[in-house]
């Protein structure tokens, strides 16, 4: 690899003629090619953050339960009796259009590693998915693909997939989204950080062994997708979920010792950005020598090695005294364990090779004088107001069609291919509730848990888009009678050097931030992906949030499943909004209208009410009404509870079908006391019916069985999969 | 007229199979033994009876299908 | 009743099974890793599920050839009792210690789902808090559990009686569409001829707790925490 | 010395992989495609030089661990 470093080449790195410049200023020399590579993947939007950072830095990320906000592994947040979840959720997606099963695999594997560095034991896995249109033959083997590809990899781990997330738009043709989130449970005491101390302490990696893998994959995930991209294909990295699991076995064995000064796992960029993170948090220089690397490879120069993102590694910075100690531990568990370097007093990051100096760089510019970008934006124009929109097809036919249409679909398809019972923990299941629930082993303690976005919002009004997003994650936890605590986002967007993706990226945040705000719902860790467009067809705005909520007891967690007898009681105020429903969609073949309207203080009044009777035991079965309106989040309860529903209550398809926000369906033995205290709460409640019967009654249609119901509902996926 | 379609990974893409069974090959104490990788085979039944015309339909069958070609490469072998 | 759980690497379903026989025996169960297992002093050894040694050359393969297997096998000649669960039965399978073989499932996806099971013998010490014909759920997490074994196997299993469990209809029909996996005659657990071998796919440990969903796979631990080696 | 060991379900077990496979082929067009069987090819870098032992080695291993006997069969090959 002699070739001549220059701006020609630094560009090819993806390094501007302005970021070549401050590279050349940093180094006062034309830096190595391995030096070029170091900067180029350090200052890459993937690890950089330098179009978003200033837009991030706006998200409320505090609370009194908070432990560690962004700028660690992932989140950390108290939980009670002496423990802390630790979450995070981060996007494969270039990887999983490539190649499917092994992007989305390796996108598993590596949020796992983001939360078992900090020192939880994972619990539970989540994901958000957003696919193309499912008529295109591609869009059916990404989807066979990645739904292997998550369960392949944390069916063999061992953690359970409890939830998840999927819609389809043909915006996501060419570049489907794949956010994966893992959860973690923690001693609140010992959390696991990455800043390195102590000078002279010995550099350890653990893991697998370093291959040519992903070289650029962290450049690749901060470009767009265009026709070249053939080309341009770095070696796909595999994922390996059987040395996974022995690493996060091995990593807590040691981390329940005093071992470990500080540890960091090899993601995007690998060892490059896990040293240089590590000692630059710490403000200490870091020395490795390539040569003590494990490699999978022969003739591998320390350009690849400091670039490969190999999966399953990590990095440690080790006690001296304890070194034996671990490398017996991970001799244990079968994997490799190398001192590689040492830190120094020096403030560079220096890379030896065969007696060679590679690299030497010193650290505080390369993190200090990292690019940032205030890049210019454009507001998106509001929607026009939807007008009347006649009912085509009547309640009966709109009901049915809704029920089977991809996005709302039932699911089963996809989570039956996902072990969701493994721990012993899963109190609800994927399609029983709102929120996942897992309860925390050896306490009465349960953690909810949920993914949301409505990216058609997004498109519409990325400040709607964005509030909603957070809106519904927390009503979705609320709905099981969980505290809803913190988030993790995921914000997927297209090119933001285009004013208008800008734009909307900004938007998003600040919607977000006045959802957080208003119901104490801060952001503790996230991922950002930009440049999801492929010849120049942007995806839909998606900032996916990942909610996290507790229950004291996971005994009084609600599900969605309705019996008999019981009277369903509506919380919220319906209006019949249409605009961006997916009845204008579906039913009427229009994308158009303004989404609907937020009013976060009804929201919140509302959500405490609905948390309030659930966890006074009044409430049987609970749900938030969200895409597809009230008739559909009614008729989701009735095929839960294999119960039928006799509605009393006439309205039109505005008013059965809108996607009015703030509202909840309760399922109450006594719905007179329900009322009451609702009207004491200042909180709109009405009866809408009984639960009764084997089908769905409502005032001038004839009745729809269950039966058939669930034959629409359960159509979808196994037709056209099977 | 049979076909055999070997697939195997790309050299330098991770084979976690094969490093697998060699570790358990050692552990069995089988000494010796180097690098194991590990393929797929797919054996085809072709009514078509000229070889060359079977091999290019199974080379066909490998690309669109049989084969993953991001990470894996194939070898068509036509057996009487 | 002294327990013993081996676990050997990539197998996760450890915890589970220890909770559930915590649960009825009131005392946790041994831990042993597979490369110190120490049986000595064991009425039961179990090998839970998961993926060992990653599945990745046939499911339970690896662990099969270990050298722990030849303690497992002094256990059982001793007269001690043995189950393994999902990748346990396979493991048990691919050493010789029960007939047949675990295929990829016919519809070649991963199953997630509650299963039912009908109790086709309920005078062993592992399903004696069943009645026989009983039916009861269970959860079930494989990609590989399509029970197969040659005619005269299978023929020979049920003429000996050591078919322990069917899947079946919730009403204990056994019928194709009950057997999610495709296995040879609904096959979903089965005996060794001295009745302290049994191996089985679905997962009865994720099933012992109310909150959990159900209390249907209790019995059998119940039916555990009972047995002595004689 | 490279063996190749090649391992495929036997006769009478249902092979539902192959099967799936033939279904795809016959949906992308594939005309007079018949049976289609899929196996597992494992390749062993040996250190053994003499081919006739490098063979018996290698059945060893399949006996043991590569093939499960009472699904599979295997063929073991050695090339230079
Ligand atoms: N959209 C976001 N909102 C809040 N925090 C974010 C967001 N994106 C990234 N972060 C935080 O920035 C830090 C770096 O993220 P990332 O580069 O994805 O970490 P890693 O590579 O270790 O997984 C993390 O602490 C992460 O939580
Ligand atoms: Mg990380």
């Amino acid at each position: 690899m002699a070739q001549q470093v220059n701006q020609a080449l630094a560009k090819q790195f993806g390094l501007s003629a302005d970021e070549y410049g401050r590279v050349l200023a940093i180094m006062g020399r034309t830096p190595s090619f391995t030096e070029l590579g170091v900067f180029s993947v350090m200052w890459s939007e993937h690890c950089s953050y330098k179009s978003s950072r200033v837009w991030l830095k706006t998200l409320p990320t505090k609370a009194p339960w908070v432990i560690h906000g962004p700028g660690e592994n992932a989140g950390v947040v108290d939980i009670g009796d002496g423990l802390a979840a630790v979450f995070k959720m981060e996007s494969h997606n270039h990887p999983s259009f490539i190649e499917p099963y092994s992007g989305a695999a390796t996108g598993v594997g590596g949020i796992l590693r983001d939360v078992f560095t900090m020192g939880a034991r994972p619990v539970a896995n989540l994901n958000a998915l957003r696919f193309g249109d499912p008529k295109l033959a591609v869009t059916k083997r990404v989807v066979d693909g990645v739904v292997r590809g998550i369960g392949g990899y944390g069916n063999c781990v061992g953690v359970p997939t409890v939830g998840g997330e999927v819609n389809f738009h043909p915006a996501y043709n060419g570049n489907p989204l794949v956010n994966a989130m893992t959860v973690g449970i923690a001693d609140r005491n010992k959390i696991f950080l990455s800043a390195a101390a102590g000078i002279g302490n010995p550099v350890v990696y653990v893991g697998s062994k370093t291959g040519r893998d992903g070289i650029h994959g962290a450049t690749m995930a901060s470009t767009s997708f265009e026709k070249d991209s053939e080309e341009k294909r770095p070696t796909v990295q595999i994922g390996d979920p059987f040395v996974e699991k022995l690493l996060i076995e091995a990593c807590l064995e040691l981390m329940a010792t005093d071992a470990i000064i500080a540890i960091q796992d090899m993601g995007a960029a690998g060892l490059t950005s896990s040293s240089v993170e590590m000692a630059g948090k710490g403000d200490v220089g870091i020395e490795l020598d390539l040569d003590h690397l494990p490699q999978r490879e022969t003739e591998m120069t320390a350009y690849e090695m400091m670039l490969s993102e190999s999966q399953e590694r990590m990095l440690m910075v080790l006690r001296p005294d304890r070194q034996e100690m671990a490398r017996a531990i991970f001799a244990k568990w079968d994997l490799d364990f190398a001192v590689i370097g040492q830190l120094t007093d020096t403030g560079h990051i220096v890379v030896k090779h065969k007696g060679v100096v590679e690299a030497d760089i010193p650290l505080a510019p390369l993190a200090d004088q990292a690019p940032l970008y205030h890049r210019p934006t454009s507001e998106t124009p509001k929607p026009a107001a939807l007008g009347a929109v006649a009912d085509p097809v009547g309640l009966r036919t709109a009901l049915l069609t809704l029920l089977a249409c991809p996005d709302l679909a039932s699911r089963a398809w996809i989570w039956d291919q996902y072990d969701s019972t493994i721990g012993g923990q899963t109190v609800k299941r994927p399609g029983a509730a709102d929120a996942a629930i897992v309860r925390l082993d050896g306490h009465t303690r349960a953690l909810a848990l949920t993914t949301d976005c409505t990216p058609r919002y997004c498109q519409a009004d990325p400040e709607l888009g964005g509030m909603q997003a957070v809106v519904e994650a927390w009503r979705n936890i609320t709905a099981t009678g969980g505290k809803p605590l913190a988030i993790t986002d995921n914000m997927n967007f297209a090119n933001p050097e285009k004013p208008e993706i800008m734009g909307q990226f900004a938007a998003a945040i600040r919607g977000m931030a006045a959802a957080c705000v208003a119901l104490d719902f801060p952001v503790v860790s996230g991922n950002v992906s930009l440049y999801n467009e492929t010849e120049g067809q942007p995806i839909l705005p998606t900032p996916a949030i990942g909610g996290l909520g507790v229950l004291e007891d996971a005994a009084q967690a609600v599900g969605q499943a309705i019996a008999p007898g019981q009277t369903l009681v509506l919380i919220g105020e319906t209006a019949g909004w249409l605009g961006q429903s997916l009845w204008l969609r579906e039913i009427a073949g229009r994308e158009d209208g303004p989404p609907p309207p937020i009013d976060l203080t009804a929201e919140r009044r509302n959500g405490d009410f609905v948390r309030g009777q659930i966890l006074s035991g009044a409430v049987r079965a609970c749900h938030d009404v969200s895409d597809g309106g009230l008739l559909i989040a009614v008729a989701e309860m009735a095929l839960a509870g294999n119960t039928g529903v006799a509605l009393n209550l006439t309205g039109d398809h505005a008013f059965w079908f809108g996607e009015d926000q703030g509202r909840y369906v309760l399922a109450v033995d006594n719905a007179a006391a329900t009322l009451v205290a609702a009207t004491a709460a200042g909180v709109p409640a009405a009866i809408i019916g009984t639960a009764q019967g084997q089908g769905l009654t409502l005032p001038g249609i004839d009745p729809i069985s269950l039966t058939e119901a669930r034959a629409a509902n359960d159509r979808f996926f196994p037709a056209w999969m099977n | 007229m049979k076909a055999e379609v070997t697939i195997m990974l790309k050299a330098g893409v991770l084979d976690p199979q094969g490093k697998a069974i060699g570790q358990a090959l050692h552990g069995l104490g089988f000494a010796g033994v180097g690098e194991v990788r590990q393929g797929k085979i797919i054996q085809l039944e072709l009514a078509e009876t000229d070889p060359a015309k079977a091999k290019a339909a199974a080379e066909d069958m490998a690309r669109k299908l049989l084969a993953n070609t991001v990470i894996e490469s194939f070898k068509v072998e036509i057996k009487p | 009743m002294k327990a013993g759980i081996v676990v050997f690497p990539g197998i996760n379903r450890e915890r589970d099974m220890a909770i559930a026989l915590h649960a009825s025996t009131g005392r946790a169960p041994a831990m042993l890793w597979h490369k110190d297992a120490d049986l000595t002093g064991l009425d039961l050894v179990v090998i839970p599920g998961g993926f060992s040694y990653g599945d990745y050359l046939r499911c339970g393969a690896m662990a099969a050839q270990s050298p722990a297997m030849a303690a497992i096998r002094a256990h059982v000649a001793r007269g001690g009792y043995l189950l393994g669960v999902c990748n346990g039965f396979q493991i048990l399978t691919e050493a010789g210690l029960l007939p047949g073989a675990l295929l990829r499932n016919a519809g070649l996806r991963f199953l997630s789902m509650d299963c039912h099971l009908r109790v086709e013998r309920a005078d062993t010490a592992f399903t004696n808090r069943y009645r026989a014909g009983e039916v009861f759920r269970a959860p079930m997490a494989h990609g590989d559990g399509n029970y197969f074994a040659d005619d005269a196997t299978l023929d020979r299993l049920e003429g000996e009686n050591l078919v322990a469990l069917r899947y079946a209809t919730a009403e204990g029909a056994v019928t194709p569409d009950a057997n999610f996996n495709g296995a040879a005659r609904n096959i979903a657990g089965i005996l060794s001829p001295s009745l302290r071998v049994m191996g089985l796919m679905p997962h009865p440990e994720d099933l012992v707790d109310p909150l959990m969903g159900g209390t249907d796979g209790k019995p059998l631990f119940d039916a555990l925490a009972a047995l002595e080696v004689a």
